[in-house]
Parts: structure tokens; C-alpha cells; sequence
């Protein structure tokens, strides 16, 4: 089981790696902190999957961190310094 | 017992995998950002919802499931906001922005 | 070769594309992003690595805090970046600097095959006073018993370095709120996010501390996800920073080296030394400079995020 | 090859890189990232080192690891500290380069000048 466990993590992490190409690609930085975002939802999986292999509970709460805080970068990413909320409408600043 | 629980973990993580596949490609091949943000809700909602779902029986005790649930609840939570934000900013400025 | 050794071979294939477009990439957001990715695998070799109290805290600085400050300067620096990307090093600069940064690289890969063997350590030491100290989790332990001076210092250091970037503030506005006034959208998405996050991100941060006396946590990663929550509320303009010349905010600032300093003195004239814990109380001490530390960490992390006041305390 | 062989050379590697990107980029954000990989090179190594001392059913050697806490916080308060300078030096000067770094190239009037 725990061979079947690693594996799926090692894969989930290859895929969402994978998808990093779109961050050299791009076209927009759209794409590019999409692709972070798969990352950072394919870490907690393949985390959760390694804690579960290696029998350590402690990963539960790296994962419940990363969960809180994965979307951090896009948040940052939309606000992109400006004062406007990204759902104001246009003329609210 | 512990064959079917091993059964039951494998068949439902190999399905979350499977979707974590299917966001990817999709994130590589589809032809503009809104099909691509599409591709990439199916591996956060579904994906991590399956792998979570393969793990519950192998949690250790109730605190365990509970973590593992709220994980996945958090992310659904986190991801379903940020693909609003970023379509969003993606109407609003293109898709460069 | 085993599935472990498979499994981290195929880590370090995967983080190490990440390192290298964090220096290579053209543009500077793509470095950015790559980095922020890099961050994030890198807490998965911390727990391979069986540190996860290090995990913990890379988990949350590196994909929590370092995203938002990173991503909110290359935002604002973006032409700076483009102008200067103009003066690129002659290539026999950048090529003594390859040669230079391989041989460095080279030289510790080398260093580390012949580190002693047995390996020194201090595990055991720490093991036979653990119980002094009344907590269950070794690197807890250190942190804030046998080195306890060293997590002492780091407080004043990030002390340090917030009143560093206030003092970068232009005269007129000292003493004003840092960054700009978020506007919020009460129907918008981000403030639903805002309102619901927090609440669960406060009991996440105050349960790593409170795990942290017998297993993996701490008051750093703790206070860092209780810094994000308070950044996500700013953020999504539920809230607005405070003014620097607040004096509750500076008390606050304070308030955690202050209850280290106090119980460091009073180990002075109770115990043997400066921050000598008596043994019956060593953990209720420990905790008590743990919840003073997580404030006052939480609320320094999150205006170092904020950066320098902007406007005046008025606006 | 073990989990200590890899996470050193790896992080001997993200020293060679990040020495390497402080030296030759122009770009000042650029230089804090490179420094940040640099330090988590750092960071690896010495989590290597922790974890090789390993004893008394502890994971690793608790007191390497808590440095690498305090180093990590303290990382992260100058990456801070370092954005803000730059980002004000912008906005003092409309550039992120020293006033008297022209021509020379950036680094050397820059190094000059302090």
C-alpha cells in the first residue's frame, strides 16, 4: 500500500509540474498564476498522499496550512498593488 | 476488512489522480484562459476531493478525518474564489492582466 | 532502488526546473511565480527530510507571505525591472560569474561527502533535559528553553527590521497608515472570501501553537498564518492598517520581547540565570511567552508585509 | 542515493544558482529572489546536517532545526525589509539604480557610491 501511495503522490506532482510549462508559456500572467494555483492545490494532494505512506500526522497540518494559505499569490496577484477591489466597478477608486 | 478498505483507497485516489491528469492537460491544450481556469476547478474540486475521500480510512482517529476533511473544504472554498477573481480580472483587463 | 529513493529523485527533478527559471526566466513575474511554486515543493522536502516543524514554517513564509510580497513589489517595481533588465552584464562578467557559482556549488556537494561520521549532534542532550522543560516537542524545547536567547533576539531583529521599513516613509506622512486603502465590494467575492477565511485561520494558528508543546507546530507558523488572515482582511478592505504612531499598536509590538524580557529577569532573581525557567513552572512559562510571542510575531510579520506608511493617518 | 544525498546536492545547487543570479541580475527584484534561493540552499544544507544527527528517537538534531526556524523568519524580515528600500529608492529617484551609476554599468556605481 504504501508503494501505491507514494506513486500517486510522485504522479499527482509530476502532472501538476507539468502544468508549469503554462508559467513559461503564459500567454497572459493569467495563465501563469493558474498554473501555480494547480501546483498548489496538487502539492496538498501529493502531501497528504507522502504523510499518509510515511505514517507521519504532522503532514495533516502542513496541509491544513498550504489549504489557508494557497491562495495567497492569485489574491496578491489580482490586487496587483492597486487600491481598487478587483469586483468594485470601474469607477469606485 | 483491511483488503477492502485497501481496495476502496486505491479505486478512489487513482480516480482523484486521474483528475489531477485531466486538469493538467487541460491547462496545456485548451485555447483560451476561461476553458483553461474550467480545466483547473475539476483537479481542486474533484481531484483533492477524491484523493481525500481514498485517504479517510487510512486518517488517524477522528481529529485525522476531521483535518483531512477540512483540507479539502478549504480548498474548495480558497479555489472557487480565486477563479471568480481571476475571470474576473480576466474580463476586465484581458488576459494579460 | 526502492519507491523512496524514486520518490525523491523525482522531488529534486521536479524543484529544480523551478530554481533555475526563478534565475533564468526573461520576465520578472515568471521568476516570481516560479519561486513562489519552488517555495511550495520545498515544504515536501522538509518533510521528507523528517523536519516537519521546518515544513510548518517554509509552508507557511514561503507559499503565505513571500507570494503576497513578492507579487505586490514586482507589481509596483515593473518598470524599474523592464529598464533595468537593459543593463545586462557583459558576458565575461556573467561567464567568471558561472564558473565562480559552479565551483561553489561544487565544493559543497564535495564538503558534503566528507562531513564526520558519526554525525555530531546534540539530540541526545536535548533528549536527557527534555523533561525540565515540561514540553513534549524537542525543537519547541530549544526554541524557547535551552536557546531561548537566540528566539529572544530574533524578536528584536524583526523589530528591527519593521521600524527599518517604517522609517523609509516620506516626511509628510510619518506617523500615517502603511499601503493603500483597499476598497471593498460587500457583494464581491473577495470579501466573502475575507469573512469567511479568518475565523477558521485563527483557530488554525492558535492549535499550531498549542500542539507545538508535544508535537510539530509552533509559535512562528502560527503567528505567520494569523499575519496572512489579517493581510487577507486588508486586502479585501474589511479593515484598514493601522496608523504607525498608534500607541495600542506599538504596545502590542512590544508586548511579546517584553514578557520574554520579564520572564528572562525573573529567572534572574528566582532561578540560577537570565531566562533559567524554575522547573515546576517551566511550561506554563513557556506558554505564556508563546501566546506573547504569537501577537506580537503575527502583527510585525503582516506590517512588514504592509511596508512603509503611505498616507496620512486621516485618509 | 538517499533522501540526504539528493536534498544536498540539491541544495548546493540552489546556492550555485542563487550566487550566480545576485552577481549577474540587473534587476533589483531579481537580486532578492536570487538571495532567497541562496538562502534556502542554505537552509537544505543544513537540514542534511540536522537530519544526519539523528538520535534519541528524534527525527533529526532539534537544535539544527530550530535554526533553520529562526533562519527562515529572519530571511523572510529581510526580503521585506530589502523590497521596501528598493521600492522607495524608486520612488525617490523614478529608477532602482544609484544616481551616479551611469554609463559604468549598474553594479560598479552602485558599489562606488555607498
Amino acid at each position: 500500500m504504501t508503494e501505491f501511495l507514494l506513486a500517486a503522490s510522485g504522479f499527482v506532482l509530476a502532472m501538476v509540474s507539468l502544468g508549469l510549462i503554462r508559467v513559461l508559456r503564459g500567454p497572459g500572467n493569467a495563465d501563469r498564476m493558474m498554473a501555480a494555483q494547480l501546483l498548489g492545490t496538487g502539492g496538498i494532494a501529493g502531501l497528504l498522499l507522502l504523510g499518509t505512506a510515511a505514517g507521519a500526522g504532522a503532514t495533516a497540518d502542513v496541509a491544513l496550512t498550504l489549504a489557508l494559505l494557497a491562495t495567497f499569490a492569485a489574491i496578491a496577484f489580482v490586487k496587483k498593488g492597486s487600491s481598487r477591489s478587483p469586483d468594485a466597478p470601474q469607477s469606485g477608486t | 476488512m483491511s483488503a477492502a478498505v485497501d481496495l476502496f483507497t486505491i479505486v478512489a485516489v487513482s480516480a482523484g489522480v486521474f483528475f489531477f491528469l485531466a486538469g493538467t492537460v487541460g491547462l496545456l491544450r485548451f485555447p483560451d484562459t476561461l476553458t483553461r481556469l474550467h480545466a483547473l476547478t475539476k483537479a481542486d474540486n474533484l481531484g483533492l476531493g477524491l484523493v481525500v475521500l481514498g485517504l479517510l480510512p487510512r486518517a488517524a482517529g477522528p481529529v485525522g478525518v476531521l483535518k483531512l476533511v477540512c483540507v479539502w473544504l478549504l480548498v474548495l472554498l480558497g479555489s472557487a474564489a480565486v477563479s471568480q477573481l481571476i475571470a474576473r480580472a480576466v474580463r476586465n483587463e484581458g488576459p494579460g492582466a | 532502488m526502492t519507491t523512496w529513493e524514486s520518490f525523491d529523485i523525482v522531488l529534486a527533478v521536479l524543484v529544480l526546473p523551478l530554481a533555475f527559471w526563478t534565475i533564468a526566466a526573461r520576465e520578472t513575474f515568471v521568476a516570481v511565480v516560479s519561486y513562489v511554486a519552488y517555495g511550495l515543493l520545498l515544504a515536501l522536502v522538509w518533510v521528507r527530510l523528517g523536519a516537519p516543524d521546518v515544513a510548518l514554517a517554509v509552508a507557511a513564509i514561503g507559499s503565505g507571505l513571500s507570494g503576497v510580497l513578492l507579487l505586490g513589489t514586482a507589481a509596483r517595481l515593473r518598470d524599474v525591472e523592464e529598464q533595468a533588465a537593459a543593463a545586462r552584464p557583459s558576458l565575461l562578467l556573467r561567464v567568471i560569474a558561472a564558473v565562480l557559482s559552479v565551483t561553489v556549488a561544487a565544493g559543497l556537494a564535495v564538503a558534503l561527502q566528507f562531513l564526520p561520521d558519526p554525525a555530531p549532534t546534540l539530540a541526545p542532550v536535548a533528549a536527557r533535559n527534555l523533561a525540565a522543560t515540561g514540553v513534549g516537542n524537542p525543537v519547541t524545547a530549544v526554541l524557547m528553553a535551552f536557546r531561548a536567547m537566540d528566539t529572544l533576539l530574533e524578536k528584536v531583529v524583526l523589530m528591527l527590521a519593521l521600524v527599518g521599513v517604517w522609517s523609509l516613509a516620506p516626511d509628510r506622512v510619518w506617523g500615517g497608515r502603511q499601503g493603500p486603502r483597499h476598497q471593498a465590494d460587500p457583494q464581491g467575492m473577495l470579501v466573502f472570501l475575507a469573512r469567511l477565511l479568518p475565523p477558521v485561520g485563527v483557530v488554525v494558528g492558535v492549535y499550531l501553537l498549542w500542539v507545538s508543546a508535544d508535537e510539530p507546530g509552533g509559535a512562528f507558523q502560527g503567528s505567520t498564518i494569523l499575519a496572512a488572515m489579517w493581510l487577507l482582511a486588508m486586502l479585501a478592505g474589511l479593515t484598514d492598517t493601522p496608523p504607525v504612531s498608534s500607541r495600542r499598536l506599538r504596545l502590542a509590538l512590544i508586548a511579546g520581547p517584553a514578557v520574554f524580557l520579564l520572564v528572562g529577569l525573573g529567572g534572574l532573581w528566582l532561578g540560577d540565570s537570565f531566562l533559567s525557567y524554575p522547573a515546576a513552572w517551566a511550561k506554563t512559562l513557556i506558554v505564556v511567552i508563546e501566546i506573547g510571542m504569537l501577537l506580537t510575531v503575527g502583527l510585525t510579520l503582516a506590517l512588514l508585509v504592509a511596508g512603509p506608511p503611505e498616507r496620512s493617518a486621516r485618509q | 542515493m538517499n533522501p540526504l544525498t539528493v536534498a544536498g546536492l540539491w541544495g548546493a545547487a540552489a546556492v550555485g544558482l542563487g550566487l550566480y543570479g545576485m552577481i549577474v541580475s540587473p534587476q533589483p527584484l531579481r537580486r532578492i529572489l536570487a538571495f532567497d534561493l541562496l538562502g534556502s540552499g542554505v537552509f537544505l544544507l543544513l537540514g542534511v546536517v540536522a537530519r544526519r544527527g539523528a538520535a534519541a528517537g528524534f527525527g533529526g538534531d532539534p537544535v539544527g532545526q530550530a535554526l533553520i526556524i529562526t533562519g527562515v523568519v529572519v530571511a523572510f524580515a529581510a526580503t521585506a525589509l530589502t523590497s521596501a528600500l528598493w521600492l522607495r529608492l524608486f520612488q525617490e529617484t523614478g529608477s532602482a539604480t544609484l544616481p551616479d551609476a551611469e554609463g559604468t554599468g549598474a553594479d560598479a556605481g552602485a558599489v562606488d557610491s555607498r
